[in-house]
């Protein structure tokens, strides 16, 4: 027995209840804790910080955002690049018009106005289900990123319209700007990261969760039961919201320090997100950080072997990548079309008999 | 357990069957039974025996639930159907009739009768025959005949369901509770059908079925399922009459058919085996 | 070794266009190796990092090859370059926008370690209408002229420059913006049929550029008044309208073809080695004589920072001198195997931007290939350098720059 | 006061007249009344012109051929479906057109036909959805959790435990529904429905795919349930002896339209009801 | 003013054009999801695909030549022949059917019964990898195509309005053929989905798959058949788009262009998408002309999405598409 679920009584409905109920995960969990706060930043160069790091906890943090929205409460959104942009561009403006406010409060009200206009794209979800709404959430994309491109007021009339973010500071150390060090970006989105784990795993477990996940099996038998569709959906779509725009607030602020909405905020993010969200896992938490992880962590690991290892010209290494992107994306689907969560389960519970099948 | 003087004229074989669903749950253990060309085969067991699984397995629709047969063989005909697609096995005249309604929604109700006969070289004019067979046997169907099947009542849907199955004009008919959710009269005239059609056309019957009491009426031969396992088998005539089945599958004791009301007292269940 | 990364992008929407420039690039730069055994007696080195033109993996690319002593970036596309001004400043590594990126970094005392010249994209906006000013006796008062774009931080940066020299001399601008990747423009086109602007300008990159080409023949717009910024023309973006779109014009800062003694070298010591970059299928085309040249002007560099500190190996606050005290003369040019092929300039730490010389080229499309119709001609600074300095001034401010020389 | 409290007082008050069952039990008043409905959808009239009326603390059956509009009108009654004439009253009051939540928080629980579960959920967390409208923490404090949001979740959970040690599926607390066999499902169904402390319990063919003994814990439970929690039951069944045992008094519907409604003795030996339904008389 | 009319006219028939190219590319989108449930993020890709392997086909050129070459050193770029646009056509359709057999087999066959969530993201995983593949067998410069379709401004049509108006209308002959080539696709394509017993089995797959199995139509069969024919349609749209524009990576974007279109036709609607992109063309056209001055332009990306999500709100299901069945 590798692994002990067995032995692991509750004797109390709240201990029941809790993340990790079984006492061998909490101490991975609580084991990775302290690795991720107190031993990572001690070594984390700006290569593992700029190219690995960064990317990865800004992807979690809105794959979870996205999680909350497709994979809790069945609405798949394909906005997530334009709710980004609206996270990003106004950090952009709160940062430039209240430079003496904590750049940490900027990226928390980012967060809340993206959950405004979040909310508004939601309206129609209340009339219009499964793929014609992720179609219909495009508008959202397409329109924001058109307006923060046009309207000359997102981006301090700058000559180009690109943004970038001037120096800001938490605690006396820079966060934002040119003079920033790898382990003060990488604690700063970890912070946000760790913090939206937190919220949305507490949110999931309790009663708001259990509507969101009524809405996404079944939205009718969900309404007879009691569940207020539109409330269920728009606080979903809130919540979402304001983790995505938390992380593109982070992303344009931190991570790439100056963006131009099209490129950055373009439709392929929002498919990149969705990507991390399923091929994770739809409706777990730790499924966002795999999803992330992998599609952030794969192309670096392959284009690291593939051109660095193997010495392969950088476009048919580059060609390969995508290729091979591709088909793991289908392999993991048909060996667990679930997600990399649900694989995870599984080989806990095989683990769990090991040695003996069944 | 099998009776070995049969075996010859057995249309279907199951030998031994285990089956796993996502790699981890282990329903079937080892189920053996095997039906008789032109008989009424009846499964029966409570909820979760593993009768779905059972004929699932026979007709390869395990595969688009994540189940798998990991030991023993099927044989139709004496040959092993277990790599064969659903379809093909449709084609060779096995089909069957999914528990839980499972209705193409979208399409009417006659449309769903016709995908019945999607594997049929047949005329037209015999399709159209058939059609109005099935609309005799369920006239209710032929009222509703232009509406979406996802709008029909429960009882609606089940009758599209089976009606979608006798269009195929099958050797062999897998249903699964067929009697669910139908309103007595016509549970006996289901009954009647299958008894019609294994009478006069030979149609082989294995049926699944928790209303024990019609099924033993109407079929020739018995398994009882508990938990993946086959606890008892018989002719239906002699598991009628046996003790146990008749106080946990036909509800009565020794002082005849109790009243529901009476049953308010807490009292474990005997199994066999568990 | 002396390290020059090559954020190339031979994937991805702009593939056609990332090609022929890093094979250039790099082509050039391994001329250099086998024929002369690098720059003063020290071996370039190469390293190749694909980005697909996106900006992340542009990112990746300059962390991971940072560290390795790069010397020099060069990312052909203005969306990476914004993303490096900050970190390359901050790590003292110089960046070359050869005639794309921030323009407003050509004034050097802001910007220590961009360097855009020989010209930026308002001078290209100021040379186009430099040449309908010549084209029309120098007035152009009752001119419409129309400028198709790329809806983007790139295609957007003329727009200023161009409305400045409408109020000086007195043209009617209207703007026709083509959405990302542009392969729709009938809406753009059939405006342009109807008002008949009398010149057209262009700012497109990739597929926009052979759709508006096509678009233009189509509705039979005169070639000649069609005008494209440098980064509009090449060939892959006439090729596909034939014949029709012969006429056709665009900028360019550097003169065009094959017919150089380089070409020579790079046939015998590169291609015909087998150690080029590419197929060695687009020797001469006008991307890969942009990307030679930015090797060359790069060597160059180097070779100026060598002889300053007098060291063979280089560190990038050496390169980055070298950049800054850079001057390319005719002679220097013509011993390089590339007489006649760009202007002269000096680059000096208030200007990081050459002299903004550029030059008209045309389209021949029987004979399928460009040629230069008139001679270097400079920018108008007066309307620019007060624009440069505003902006460059604005990012001072909120970046806490004190300008001036280091 | 909790919203069930809330309705036993409203209720107490109409408890005025009534009548007492065989076995004993004292039926209240009206509790909900169908005046006139009348539903149709397209051309197909589902429900032609019915009236009755469930009273307090009973056992009400509805029974009828397929398609006779059964679950049609149960569907009427949580507010799914609108009639286009008639009235609903509920509590002594006409009740205005609301959305099916809105029933759902007047104490109307429901099971459904195909069942209705919410299949990504696991067991305890599909019954748990039963007590949504008892929790009403907001979303901060639910994002924050430790405190009043926790408290809550115990609180609600305990009384959910109580239904499931009552439903007896302990054993399949945490397996996600989708695993279930059916039968388990339709019992996991209406421990949900319980599980909001329903005066008025709607049940759709609750025994449909199960074998005697099933049927026999089923009644159990819903005997029980009317029993101990007082609830009101609106049953849907075509098991004729299940309906005759457990039913206080019975609407028969056929095509749409009410052809006998009286105690299972009475109906059992309309003739109309035979000719339509039964088949044969019933024992 | 007259003037401001014709234009809008001309941009009204211009913009009728620009619909049925919108509309290929719908089309392919319909077959699929019509048949599975399926999503295809893919559709895009495969127009890419199939106008690449065209030009590789008619052109000579060596498949994965760089790959080749860069593993054993050759210098191996085209065979030397030179092939018609039929021959090519021809050759290309077998390919698709071929990749049709290969994603049914290799990834669906796999997934039947799963939410139709995964399977767009099955979709997906092939989109890159077949755009990793196309690149990779040949290469990613831009490519001419040229089978012989006419393109420019029609000249009869040019005289004729201009005779009458005083004003010529600027209708491009490769928008006339490629109507033309729509027209008699959708037709027929209606025309198999209405009246064959395939059709009727593809809406059964569609709703569930394994009903369908239960009743013996065979999913591999009416799925290798509806890839192989959305492969036929995606050739036909890369055929026009790649005369339009050139070859090239760009080419696969034009799905985002369908699906608006594909909203308001309705997913599964063949005549919706023909409908559903001519208002749609006319519409984001219109609105360009009328009120993206005002704006500033570059409206037609969003409009097209706009104006059919505000169409859904009042239709949830598009013009055609099928009603959502909303029971207990
Ligand atoms: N897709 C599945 N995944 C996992 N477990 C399953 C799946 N389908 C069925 N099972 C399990 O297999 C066992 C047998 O189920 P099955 O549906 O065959 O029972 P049954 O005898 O048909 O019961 P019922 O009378 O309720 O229909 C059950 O315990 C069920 O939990
Ligand atoms: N939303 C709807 N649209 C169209 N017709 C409907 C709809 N709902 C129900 N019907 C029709 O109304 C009639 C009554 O349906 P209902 O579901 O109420 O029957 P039922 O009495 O519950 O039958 P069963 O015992 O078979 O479940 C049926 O003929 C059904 O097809
Ligand atoms: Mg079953
Ligand atoms: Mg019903």
């Amino acid at each position: 027995m590798l692994y002990r679920e067995a032995g692991d009584f509750k004797t109390s409905y709240e201990e029941d209840s809790q993340t990790f109920p079984i006492r061998f995960d909490r101490l991975a969990y609580h084991g990775a804790l302290v690795v991720a706060f107190a031993i990572v930043p001690f070594f984390i160069n700006d290569y593992w910080a700029n190219a690995v790091a960064l990317p990865f906890l800004i992807y979690a943090i809105a794959a979870i955002g996205l999680n909350i929205l497709v994979g809790f409460c069945g609405q798949v959104s394909l906005g997530t690049g334009g709710f980004m942009a609206v996270g990003a561009y106004a950090t952009y403006k709160l940062m430039t018009a209240f430079p003496e406010v904590n750049i940490f409060f900027h990226v928390l009200i980012a967060g809340g106005i993206t959950a405004l206009v979040g909310m508004l794209f939601g309206l129609p979800s209340l009339r219009i289900k499964g793929f014609y709404l992720a179609v219909a959430t495009l508008a959202a994309q397409f329109f924001l990123v058109w307006l923060f491109n046009r309207v000359p007021w997102f981006y301090n009339h700058s000559a180009s319209g690109q943004i970038s973010a001037p120096e800001r500071t938490v605690i006396g150390v820079p966060v934002t700007g040119p003079h920033t060090e790898a382990w003060a970006t990488y604690l700063f989105c970890l912070v946000f990261l760790a913090g939206s784990a937190l919220i949305a795993r507490n949110l999931t477990r309790g009663a708001t969760g259990r509507k969101w996940m009524a809405i996404r099996d079944m939205d009718i038998a969900a309404e007879i039961i009691g569940v207020n569709p539109l409330r269920a959906k728009l606080s979903a779509f809130a919540v979402s919201s304001f983790f995505i725009g938390i992380a593109g607030a982070l992303f344009f602020s931190v991570y790439l320090g100056a963006v131009e909405v099209g490129e950055a905020f373009g439709i392929n993010k929002s498919f990149l997100v969705l990507f991390m969200v399923i091929i994770g896992g739809l409706g777990r938490i730790f499924g966002s950080l795999a999803g992330a992880a992998f599609l952030v962590l794969l192309p670096v690991l392959l284009k690291n072997t593939l051109v660095g290892t193997l010495g392969w010209p950088t476009d048919l290494a580059a060609h390969l990548e995508i290729m091979i992107v591709g088909a793991l994306i289908v392999i993991f689907l048909v060996a667990e079309p679930h997600g990399l969560a649900q694989l995870w389960r599984i080989t806990k519970e095989k683990l769990r008999l090991w040695p003996f099948p069944h | 357990m099998l009776d070995a003087g049969k075996a010859q004229d057995n249309l279907l074989e199951v030998n031994n069957i285990e089956v796993i669903y996502n790699h981890v749950i282990l329903v079937l253990k080892g189920v053996s039974l095997s039906v008789p060309k032109g008989g009424i085969t009846a499964l029966l067991g409570g909820n979760g025996a593993g009768k779905t699984t059972t004929l699932k397995a026979i007709s390869n629709l395990l595969h688009s639930e994540r189940g798998e047969v990991t030991k023993g063989s099927v044989l139709y005909h004496g040959k092993t159907v277990q790599h064969r697609d659903p379809a093909s096995l449709v084609k060779a005249g096995v089909i069957q009739v999914m528990e839980g309604r499972h209705c193409f929604e979208h399409l009417t109700v006659e449309e769903n009768l016709l995908t019945g006969s999607y594997t049929r070289a047949a005329s037209r004019a015999e399709i159209e025959q058939d059609l109005e067979l099935v609309y005799s046997y369920f006239p209710r169907l032929k009222l509703r005949r232009k509406s979406q099947a996802g709008y029909t009542s429960g009882g609606e849907q089940q009758m599209i369901a089976i009606g979608r199955a006798l269009m195929s004009r099958p050797e062999t008919i897998l249903l699964d509770e067929p009697s669910m959710g139908l309103a007595p009269q016509l549970v006996e005239e289901i009954f009647t059908i299958v008894k019609n059609l294994n009478e006069e056309e030979g149609t082989t019957f294995l049926l699944a079925e928790q209303n024990t009491n019609v099924a033993l009426r109407y079929a020739h031969y018995g398994y009882i399922l508990e938990s993946g396992r086959i606890v008892m088998d018989g002719p239906a005539a002699e598991l009628r009459e046996n003790p146990d089945v008749k106080e946990f599958y036909l509800g009565m004791s020794d002082e005849g058919r109790k009243s529901f009301r009476d049953v308010r007292s807490y009292r474990r269940r005997k199994r066999w085996l568990s | 070794d002396l390290v020059f990364p090559d954020l190339s992008y031979r994937t991805g929407p702009y593939a056609a266009n990332g090609i022929p420039f890093s094979d250039g690039y790099q082509d050039y730069m391994t001329l250099l190796n086998e024929r002369d055994g690098g720059i003063g007696g020290e071996m370039i080195k190469v390293i190749e990092c694909e980005t697909g033109y996106n900006t992340e993996k542009g990112v990746e690319c300059y962390e991971a090859t940072k560290g390795e002593g790069a010397l020099l970036y060069q990312p052909l596309s203005t969306g990476i370059t914004y993303q490096l001004i900050p970190k390359a400043t901050a790590d003292g590594i110089p960046v070359h926008s050869m005639g794309y990126g921030r323009t407003s970094a050509k004034n050097g005392e802001v910007f220590h370690n961009i360097f855009n010249y020989p010209a930026n994209y308002w001078d290209g906006a100021s040379h186009a209408i430099t040449q309908i000013l010549n084209e029309n006796e120098g007035d152009i008062a009752d001119l419409k002229i129309a400028l198709v774009y790329h809806n983007s931080a790139y295609g957007k940066e003329p727009i200023r420059t161009l409305e400045e020299l409408s109020k000086k001399h007195g043209y009617e601008l209207s703007l026709l913006p083509v959405d990302s990747p542009g392969q729709e423009q009938k809406s753009q086109w059939l405006q342009i049929r109807r008002e008949r602007p009398d010149y057209v300008i262009m700012w497109g990159w990739g597929v926009m550029n052979q759709v508006a080409i096509q678009e233009a023949v189509n509705i039979r717009y005169p070639m000649d008044h069609f005008i494209g910024i440098w980064w509009s023309g090449s060939e892959n973006d006439v090729l596909p309208a034939g014949e029709a779109a012969d006429g056709y014009k665009a900028l360019t800062f550097h003169n065009l073809g094959s017919d150089y003694p380089v070409y020579d070298d790079l046939k015998k010591y590169v291609v015909d080695a087998g150690k080029a970059a590419g197929a060695g299928d687009q020797l001469g085309t006008a991307l890969y004589s942009r990307g030679m040249y930015a090797a060359m002007l790069a060597t160059e560099a180097a070779r100026t920072a060598q002889d300053m500190f007098d060291t063979k190996a280089l560190t990038p606050a050496q390169m980055r001198d070298g950049m800054e005290n850079l001057e390319m003369t005719e002679a220097k040019m013509a011993a390089l195997g590339l007489p006649n092929f760009g202007p002269e300039f000096k680059v000096t730490c208030s200007n990081h931007g050459g002299d903004g010389l550029g030059a008209v080229a045309q389209w021949d499309a029987k004979a399928r290939e460009w040629s230069l119709i008139t001679d270097y001609f400079p920018a108008d600074e007066e309307v620019l350098n007060p624009l440069i300095t505003a902006d460059s001034m604005a990012f001072a401010e909120e970046n806490n720059i004190t300008p001036g020389c280091m | 006061m909790s919203l069930a409290e809330q309705y036993v007082a409203d209720d107490v008050a109409e408890t005025s007249d009534g009548y007492v069952t065989a076995d004993g039990r004292k039926i209240g008043g009206v509790m909900m009344e169908m005046r006139n409905i009348t539903l149709k959808f397209g051309g197909v009239v589902a429900i032609k012109d019915i009236s009755f009326d469930i009273r307090q603390g009973e056992i009400r059956a509805i029974i009828g051929p397929n398609g006779a509009g059964k679950s049609s009108m149960l569907n009427v009654i949580s507010g799914f479906y609108h009639p286009q004439e008639g009235e609903v009253w509920y509590n002594g009051a006409r009740r205005a057109p609301l959305r099916p939540y809105q029933v759902a928080r007047q104490g109307i629980a429901r099971t459904f036909q195909n069942i209705a579960l919410f299949e990504g959920m696991t067991v305890l967390d599909n019954v748990m959805t039963g007590r949504l409208n008892f929790m009403n923490t907001n979303l901060l404090q639910q994002a924050v959790w430790r405190g009043k949001a926790a408290r809550e979740e115990v609180h609600n959970r305990e009384f959910v435990e109580k239904i499931i040690d009552f439903l007896e599926i302990q054993a399949i607390r945490k397996t996600p529904v989708s695993r279930l066999p059916y039968g388990l499902k339709k019992r996991v169904e209406l421990a949900r429905a319980l599980a909001a402390e329903p005066h008025l319990l709607l049940l759709d063919e609750p025994m449909a795919g199960m074998n005697v003994e099933e049927k026999e814990d089923m009644s159990r439970f819903i005997l029980n349930a009317n029993d101990e929690f007082g609830t009101t039951i609106a049953l849907i069944e075509h098991d004729m002896g299940v309906v005759m045992d457990l039913s206080d008094r019975v609407v028969v519907m056929d095509y749409g339209k009410k052809i006998g409604d009286g105690t299972p003795d009475e109906v059992r030996n309309d003739q109309a009801v035979i000719d339509a339904y039964l088949g044969v008389a019933h024992d | 003013m007259p003037d401001q009319l014709l234009f809008a006219m001309e941009v009204l028939l211009n913009g009728l054009m620009a619909g049925v190219l919108y509309a290929l590319v719908a089309l392919g989108f319909v077959l699929i999801y019509k048949a599975s449930g399926i999503f295809n993020y893919a559709q895009g890709v495969m127009a890419l695909f199939a106008a690449m392997t065209l030009v590789g086909i008619m052109e000579g050129q060596v498949p994965f030549a760089h790959l080749i070459n860069a593993a054993f050193g050759t210098d191996l770029h085209v065979f030397g022949w030179q092939l018609s646009g039929l021959v090519g056509i021809v050759l290309t359709a077998l390919i698709m059917i071929a990749l049709a057999w290969a994603v049914n087999h290799l990834i669906f066959r796999h997934l039947v019964n799963q939410e139709p969530i995964i399977l767009f993201m099955a979709t997906i995983g092939l989109a890159y990898f077949m755009e990793g593949l196309g690149d990779l067998m040949w290469g990613a410069d831009i490519k001419k195509l040229d089978v012989g379709l006419p393109q420019g401004i029609n000249g009869w049509i040019d005289t004729v309005t201009f005779d009458a108006f005083g004003y010529g209308f600027f209708i491009d002959n490769l928008d006339i053929w490629a109507t033309v080539i729509a027209a008699v696709l959708v037709i027929a394509l209606m025309i198999f989905s209405q009246y064959s017993k395939q059709g009727r089995a593809l809406r059964a797959v569609a709703d569930d798959h394994q009903a369908a199995l239960s009743v013996g139509i065979s999913l591999n069969f009416i799925w290798v058949l509806v890839w192989s024919i959305a492969g036929f349609v995606a050739l036909v749209a890369g055929i026009m788009w790649g005369t339009k524009s050139g070859v090239q990576f760009s080419l696969s974007l034009i799905a985002l262009k369908a699906l608006p279109v594909l909203m308001l036709g309705g997913f599964t609607s063949i005549p919706g998408a023909i409908v559903g992109g001519l208002i749609i063309g006319v519409g984001e056209k219109l609105f360009e002309f009328a009120i993206g001055p005002m704006v500033g332009g570059a409206t037609e990306n969003w409009f097209a999405y706009v104006l059919a999500l505000l169409f859904l709100v009042f239709r949830p299901q598009g013009l055609f598409g099928e009603r959502l069945i909303e029971r207990v």
